[in-house]
């Protein structure tokens, strides 16, 4: 019944604020049915953990694997609401840019990633995944300026055709399925077919077609290289709390629909074809996303490209396999949402003061805006994985995961990458951060909702940067355990 | 009760920084935070000090808290470098208790205060770590926290420029060192160096040389070998003049003491042929760091090129001592261990020294251009005094601390000459040569900056009226002083735990005769030295002053003494090939051409590193990036290309694979 | 009786030819409109087809499958299409970066690749080699129209005919998936045509053209 | 009763410097025909310069004095190293050929600073030369002597002798040939003779240790002038020593005792004399070509290390 209440929640606080005419009432109904919302996904958290697994009907399940990134998705989207609040003073009330149409389409957008995770079904998976694309679609091009009307039409349209892939992929496992025996009924359930995955090896070819599809497919999702190009353009011209939702949140739900995938062809046909192409999209993401982001421009571009670099990297820790392997890659996705929705939120602020989010025509930063330049400074260092925060531990564990796999290639690949990543954000930031500031326009005043949530993001990042607590350390292990 | 002072100096370090910003702006906080950390470095020295003589080891485990195993032991090479940290700390930290106050403003001075003892706990991890993961965590904390440091100087477009270059090559040697250590892996059990070093005995050749090579390069990066120290010049003249102390006199021993840690004690020496590459690193670093440092006349810069000198010594120590490992001679290779290790000391307590001293002639004169000083040593005694101990101490001069490591290192390279094989006869006993040039050009170096800068007439308004700095600031540097000259007359007191830590080190007994005339006979030179001296200086001699002879014209003037670039210039002429500077003379004429109203004379270098090897390869990444940028053509039609192009590979891949 | 089997016999083997024809045809047109049309047809002879199985396995399942089709496809999302077009008064030119006669030749292309694509598992899986080349073959067409042409609504169209594609193999190779997740699947492409239909308008508006290759101003 | 002998043979050493300066500079005045001063010329001059006033420049630092005392104090304790008479030193030892070169490289620094100290041009002058030749002369002269060292098997200067005395002159192993040439380069560099640096002249093109003691008068310059007489006699007792121990007392026995004197008389003799002859014979070197004099020496004793290792 709790899964129920989880899909329910966003879709009724859709309708309820699309009613509310006055935008301060829209904020406080946003508010309070984002902390249900919250709330419910404690709850659920809480039962499977206790439970192990939660069903309910045919279609909606949620086990370990969905009680962690449900736990990322929670905390990602309490830190959004929050900062929300005093990022919308700032819009210009348009034809559908009010906050009453931002609330009631972001809440859509949750109600459709929370049907992801809950989706036992591959086939329901698919549509949930697709239907999340069209959610944001109108989300990316909320300012209906002219980039961000070019940015929806390019993610909705390379994104559907990607996803179309997906449901070639899917269809073809079906098929799989359906061949080797496993009655029509259940063939897209997901715990069915990791049952009858050892019989599924009979057709190989069709379980290595159907991975094909799916990795290209959910790999477009997800932003792997020969398939980002949209990435760029939709997150950096949604506005932030959606960009920080779109890099914090979808990126994860498309990788979860691909784990979903790999744990299927590995227990069927074996994990080296699957892992292989994970490594190659992983590497190629890592290497491509380092060097682009040397020459980028524009902050919320640059975020965005790092947002690509480490999903790369969390491929190629879950192409590494085993449990630290894994382990690490899971880790690394949830470190990642915070670290990059604090950078989101500071290249909010920075928009705000400075009015342009061209790198080189910021300077002062450090005099004019100090918090929002200390929130830079600690997301910086995280995102590149320096040692006090949650990154370090992760490509720590990814990468003793590669070498004691002896995979030499790929962990000197992923090194240099990252020292270059490194040079890139140094060689933007300090000029951003040093020298005086040009043109003084009044002082940014910050709301005690931003302080808030820009000290949460610090704080997470640093407690997993010492210590991964050992509540969410067993909620790991049971997501691993659901995948091996 | 050793461990206990151990924990609480680790828990002091980490509570002054949160005490020192939870009340910002209080002067009075800061003093006692600035005294706190003197006491704290002085207990940590203790408990080092203790650790090295008596050689007991101390541990902490801290893995029940972090992700992976933290464990901090003290064993007896860690003690030694942890003596250098506080034994160097103390003092710079005297030092910079009225520096700070005189130099910077309310939140700049919070901040040195609060990043100051966080920079020595993070070195003290380093040193102290005996796990992959604490050494890692202290190694890149180091760097963020110097970098911290250097920031508080100020932020103008050049320095954020040397800051880059620092950061970014830190993170690359870094990248290297993790590399080193994750090699090991898929042998060891675990990644502690207890495990590491059991898996390296079994490991194959292949995999230890990789691991050899990339410690080294990540070491070497860290501790400014020749092709990777760009970094080291750039970065040390830019911070606070005690930082640059701290890191030029202890950030670098902390990559001496990796390597170590690494090729000797875990990897447990190699081939011939890595004795050879150190010694050839050696060898080229030190004869490239001197002759750049002795062109330099700004004084911060000038010993930051030197600090590259003393690390190219050094190493040549470590590389004899690698060639006798590999040529079953440990006995040898434990002496010349234990001289690169006495001479890491050394340079730690004379570099921290002069760069303390430096700090104090910029307070007094606001300049570090040598050009602009002189006369210093008449109108400030103490430092001018104190200096002229830290230059003596550097060139190696006998009754100073330098000498005693050198003198080791000559003995060795002569004992290189018993090894049976052909090469080593000949390759050890040349480096002495070379030793001996690095010796020669330093002194002329150092005596061109001490006579330039302490000595003759003031060149400018500034060292004219230049008076002596506050009395903490002596005090330190005279303490500093005390052991440069305590060691060089006794260098027993350390040399005995250093060779029985390098026997340990490498499970053999150190030679001890090899050093009698070391232990013995130099205390009673420096007793003979001294009765001459007090018997001469003792003969009562009429003095009277007058002005100096200037070939009977009416009075000189200090722009007709030697300056630095005139003093450097022979030594320049015949190592042009090093520098090949481009000379610029350009005369202005007052009406006729035969009266020049002003010459003026420019020679810069125009060899460096910057611009033959790392320039390029920054073009490299940018051109590749900048023609990847293109591919992002913005025509949705390209982007589906791209989707149908990965498509259709894969299935080619599926097809074939 | 014979007349029915006869009929469901003779549409199930020729059904895949019409298909072929349709995308010819789709590769030559010059208008928007007559795209349109086709994309209808196509549908059309889709839902013949799965009527055609379904009669033949007896599954009352395909009847509302086919129901679907017709009523979505060929009906509902040309009509919404047409409504689009007319509003927009934009011209009807197709824009093709491909000369008619280039993109009929890549079309037959396409075509044979996809018979030689699916010969391996048509044999081993026992399946109408055809039919499986029909749905790659409008797969593989569906790229190609949404490369080559330059007009949105083509984009769209583009879609829709890879979207059948997929949905032709769903039917060729396994009789149907689930009917719920059929349903989800046409619900969110009549989402997906709405929201493309949205934004199409918001292109008109804010750069008063239609033509896809000029939204270049993000790069990089 | 050896430390009696080995204090003997440093105030020997200490007090017959001034008298081999004389019978050199009589020697080379001889040779150019011309009447020069008597032969204990210097010990007349020290006296008088002992007695005189210290003229102290305004700017200079109280290094200024010291430096002078300083360049003694080391000298004389380097002289303390070197066996002369019989094959003990001092310290012997404990003492070594390096602790000699490093403690004469003492001298050196100090006055170099205390030439800089006087402010005036000449002092930088002097200064910035003697560091060249400095810095390159210290590499040959240590190598040379690690090369002998190598072949005797170790590096107490003593020792050294003892190992050389018993073999057979007509023996020796050419690396004792290479040694000695770069030796004698070196010392020309070190005590400042012809083709190097002019002791006897003012003229700024050619002097390098004049110049550096051109401020000083009174008992400093007599220190210096003394102590550069030590320095000269003591490298001639080294080059004696090291290369021609066949002589030198390696007993206690009144024979052998009453025989090292008069061998030491005579190698000195032979050292003077080519001395003179070289001062007479040569002119000095262009100071752009005191590198490649250096060089020569460097090249030589690089030869000899080499050859230790060949020759084995």
């Amino acid at each position: 019944m709790t899964l129920v209440f989880l899909l329910l929640i966003p879709l009724l606080a859709a309708l309820i604020v699309l009613t509310c005419k006055r935008p301060r009432r829209a904020v406080r109904v946003a508010m309070s049915a984002g902390a249900l919302e919250v709330a419910a996904i404690a709850n659920a958290v809480w039962r499977v953990r206790a439970a192990g697994m939660l069903e309910c009907g045919r279609y909606l399940r949620a086990d370990g694997l969905t009680a962690f990134f449900l736990l990322s998705v929670g905390v990602i989207l309490a830190l959004v609401l929050v900062y929300s609040i005093g990022y919308l003073r700032h819009i210009p009330a348009g034809r559908f840019s009010s906050p009453r149409w931002f609330y009631s389409l972001t809440f859509v957008f949750v109600f459709t990633i929370m049907a992801v995770y809950l989706s036992a079904n591959l086939g329901m998976l698919w549509i949930c995944v697709e239907s999340t694309t069209l959610a944001s679609a109108l989300l990316v091009g909320f300012y209906n300026t002219k980039g961000a009307v070019e940015a929806g039409w390019k993610y909705l349209v390379v994104c559907t055709v990607g996803i179309a892939f997906a449901l070639f992929g899917t269809i073809a496992l079906y098929l799989a399925a359906f061949k080797s025996g496993v009655n029509p009924e259940s063939a897209l359930d997901w715990a069915a077919l990791m049952n009858a995955a050892s019989s599924l090896g009979a057709n190989r070819d069709l379980i290595k077609l159907s991975f094909v599809f799916v990795a290209v497919g959910y790999g477009t999702k997800i932003g792997f290289v020969p398939m980002h190009s949209w990435l760029p353009d939709a997150h950096a011209e949604a506005p932030t709390p959606i960009s920080a939702l779109l890099s914090a949140v979808l990126l994860n739900c498309a990788m979860y629909a691909l784990l979903r995938f790999d744990a299927i062809t590995s227990h069927a046909i074996g994990s080296e074809f699957s892992h292989t192409l994970l490594l190659i999209f992983g590497g190629l993401s890592v290497t491509v996303a380092a060097l682009l982001m040397v020459v980028q421009r524009d902050l919320k571009r640059l975020l965005a490209y790092s947002s690509i670099e480490h999903m790369g990297i969390v491929a190629i820790g879950v192409g590494i396999g085993g449990p630290v392997g894994l382990f690490g890659a899971l880790l690394h996705t949830f470190n990642h949402s915070v670290a990059k929705s604090l950078m989101f939120f500071t290249a909010g602020n920075v928009r705000e003061s400075y009015d342009t989010l061209r790198m080189r025509r910021i300077h002062g930063m450090a005099r004019s805006m100090p918090w929002t330049s200390a929130g830079l400074v600690v997301s910086s260092l995280a995102i590149v994985g320096m040692p006090p925060f949650g990154l370090f531990i992760s490509e720590f564990m990814i990468l003793t995961a590669a070498f004691s796999a002896s995979r030499y290639l790929i962990a000197i690949l992923l090194m240099v990458s990252l020292s270059i990543v490194f040079g890139a954000l140094l060689h933007h930031f300090q000029p951003m951060l040093a020298g005086k500031r040009v043109s003084v326009p009044a002082k940014l005043k910050l709301l005690p909702t931003d302080f808030a949530v820009m000290g949460a993001c610090a704080a997470l990042l640093v407690v997993f940067g010492v210590r991964i607590p050992d509540a969410f350390a067993y909620l790991l292990q049971r997501a691993l355990v659901v995948l091996q | 009760m050793i461990q206990a002072a151990f924990n609480s100096f680790l828990a002091a370090l980490l509570m002054i920084p949160a005490a020192t910003l939870f009340c910002r702006r209080d002067s009075r906080m800061r003093r006692l935070s600035s005294l706190l950390l003197l006491l704290v470095l002085l207990v940590g020295a203790f408990v080092a000090g203790v650790s090295f003589w008596r050689g007991d080891r101390l541990a902490l485990d801290l893995s029940w808290v972090t992700p992976f195993p933290f464990a901090l032991t003290v064993d007896r090479l860690s003690a030694f470098f942890l003596l250098i940290i506080c034994a160097v700390g103390a003092p710079v930290a005297l030092f910079s208790i009225s520096y700070v106050e005189r130099h910077y403003s309310g939140s700049k001075a919070d901040w040195m205060w609060a990043l100051l003892p966080l920079f020595v706990l993070s070195m003290a991890i380093v040193v102290t770590a005996s796990t992959a993961f604490a050494f890692l965590f202290g190694w890149e904390l180091m760097t963020l926290f110097s970098a911290g440091l250097i920031l508080i100087d100020g932020d103008s477009e050049r320095r954020l420029h040397n800051i880059f270059i620092y950061l970014l090559m830190m993170h690359a040697g870094a990248a290297a060192v993790i590399a080193s250590f994750f090699l090991f892996l898929p042998h060891a059990a675990g990644l502690d160096f207890a495990s590491m070093r059991v898996a390296a005995a079994s490991m194959p050749v292949g995999l230890r040389t990789a691991i050899f090579l990339l410690s080294f390069v990540g070491f070497g990066t860290k501790a400014g070998i020749v092709p990777f120290h760009l970094w080291l010049p750039k970065a040390h003249p830019i911070a606070p003049s005690p930082v640059s102390a701290l890191m030029s006199a202890v950030m670098l021993k902390t990559a001496i003491y990796g390597f170590v840690r690494f090729t000797f004690d875990i990897l447990g020496g190699g081939p011939t042929w890595w004795g050879y590459l150190v010694l050839l690193a050696g060898a080229v670093t030190g004869l490239l760091g001197i002759l750049y440092a002795l062109t330099e006349h700004d004084l911060k810069r000038l010993l930051a090129y030197s600090s590259v000198e003393n690390i190219g010594v050094i190493y040549l120590g470590l590389g004899a001592a690698l060639v006798f490992m590999a040529n079953n001679a440990p006995a040898w290779a434990a002496v010349a261990l234990a001289a690169a290790l006495l001479h890491a000391l050394n340079h730690s307590l004379f570099k921290s020294l002069l760069f303390l001293g430096a700090g104090a002639v910029a307070d007094a004169t606001h300049t570090l251009d040598v050009e602009l000083l002189g006369g210093l040593l008449k109108r400030m005694r103490v430092t001018g005094t104190v200096f002229l101990i830290g230059c003596c101490s550097i060139i190696g001069l006998p009754l100073f601390n330098g000498f005693a490591g050198e003198w080791i290192l000559f003995r060795s390279f002569i004992a290189g000459a018993e090894i049976p094989g052909i090469s080593c006869a000949i390759v050890l006993p040349l480096m002495a040569g070379v030793l001996a040039l690095i010796g020669g050009i330093a002194a002329s170096c150092f005596a061109k900056l001490y006579g330039v800068a302490f000595l003759g007439r003031p060149r400018s308004l500034e060292a004219e009226q230049a008076t002596e700095v506050a009395t903490s600031m002596q005090v330190s540097m005279a303490l500093l002083a005390a052991a440069c000259v305590a060691l060089g007359i006794l260098p027993g007191i350390v040399l005995s735990p250093l060779m029985a830590l390098a026997g340990e080190l490498l499970h053999t007994q150190a030679l001890s005769d090899a050093v009698f005339p070391i232990t013995h006979t130099l205390p009673l030179i420096a007793v003979c030295v001294g009765a001459v001296l007090i018997v001469v200086a003792g003969v009562r001699r009429i003095r009277r002053i007058s002005p100096t002879w200037a070939c009977g014209l009416p009075a000189l003037n200090s722009r007709m003494q030697y300056s630095s670039a005139a003093f450097s210039k022979p030594l320049r002429k015949v190592f042009s090939r090093v520098y090949e500077a481009d000379r610029t003379v350009d005369v202005e004429y007052a009406q006729e051409p035969y009266f020049p109203k002003s010459i003026v004379y420019r020679s810069v270098r125009t060899t460096s590193f910057e611009k033959s090897l790392y320039q390029p390869a920054v073009d490299a990444i940018v051109g590749v990036a900048a023609r990847l940028r293109r591919l992002q053509t913005g025509n949705m039609q390209v982007y589906l290309l791209y989707i149908f192009l990965a498509l259709i590979a894969l299935l080619v891949f599926m097809r074939f694979a | 009786m014979g007349l029915i089997e006869l009929a469901a016999a003779k549409a199930l083997a020729s059904s895949a030819v019409f298909l072929f024809v349709t995308l010819l045809m789709m590769a030559a047109a010059k208008r928007i409109s007559t795209c349109i049309v086709l994309f209808s047809a196509q549908s059309a002879i889709m839902a013949a087809e799965i009527l055609a199985v379904g009669y033949a396995n007896k599954s009352i399942e395909s009847y509302a499958v086919a129901a679907l089709v017709i009523v979505v496809k060929v009906v509902g999302i040309p009509y919404l299409l047409f409504r689009i077009v007319r509003n927009l008064k934009a011209s009807q030119d197709v824009a093709s970066s491909t000369t008619g006669a280039q993109s009929v030749f890549i079309m037959a292309v396409l075509i044979l690749l996809s018979f030689f694509a699916v010969a391996p598992y048509a044999r081993t899986l026992q399946l109408d080699e055809a039919m499986l080349a029909a749905a790659i073959a409008l797969l593989l067409a569906g790229a190609f129209l949404m490369v080559s042409r330059k007009k949105a609504l083509m984009q769209v169209i583009g879609l829709l005919v890879l979207e059948n594609g997929i949905l032709l193999s769903a039917l060729t190779t396994t009789f149907g998936m689930p009917l719920v997740i059929e349903i989800g699947i046409f619900f969110d492409l009549l989402m997906g045509v709405f929201l493309m239909g949205l934004f199409v308008f918001r292109i008109r508006d804010t750069f008063e053209h239609l033509d896809v290759s000029k939204l270049r101003r993000l790069r990089g | 009763m050896n430390l009696a002998i080995d204090l003997m043979q440093v105030l020997l050493l200490i007090a017959i410097a001034p008298l081999v300066r004389g019978v050199n500079a009589r020697l080379k005045v001889w040779m150019q025909n011309r009447r020069g001063a008597s032969v204990w010329r210097p010990y007349v001059d020290l006296l008088k310069l002992f007695r005189k006033e210290d003229m102290v420049p305004d700017t200079a630092s109280p290094l200024f004095r010291l430096a002078p005392v300083i360049l003694f104090a080391a000298t004389v304790t380097a002289a303390a190293l070197v066996p002369v008479l019989h094959a003990s030193a001092l310290f012997g030892v404990g003492g070594d050929f390096i602790l000699l070169v490093y403690l004469l490289a003492i001298g050196r620094f100090f006055l170099m600073l205390g030439a800089m100290d006087g402010g005036s041009s000449f002092g930088g002058l002097g200064a910035s030369r003697e560091a060249l030749v400095s810095a390159l002369a210290e590499a040959p002269m240590l190598l040379a002597l690690t090369s002998v060292a190598i072949l005797t098997h170790t590096i107490s200067l003593p020792g050294i002798v003892l190992a050389t005395v018993v073999q057979n002159p007509l023996h020796l192993s050419p690396v004792y040939v290479f040694a000695f040439g770069a030796m004698v380069l070196v010392a020309i560099a070190e005590t400042g003779r012809i083709p190097v640096d002019n002791p006897s002249t003012h003229l700024e093109l050619t002097m390098i240790h004049e110049a550096m003691v051109l401020e000083y008068s009174g008992p400093s310059l007599a220190l210096i002038e003394w102590a550069s007489a030590v320095k000269l006699t003591l490298i001639m007792a080294l080059l004696a020593g090291v290369f021609a121990p066949w002589g030198m007392a390696t007993s206690a026995s009144i024979g052998a005792m009453a025989l090292a004197p008069v061998a030491f008389v005579l190698k000195l003799a032979v050292l003077t004399i080519a001395i003179a002859v070289i001062e007479s014979s040569m002119a000095k070197l262009r100071m752009y070509l005191v590198p490649d004099f250096l060089g020569m020496a460097s090249a030589l004793a690089i030869l000899a290390v080499a050859f230790t290792a060949l020759m084995r």
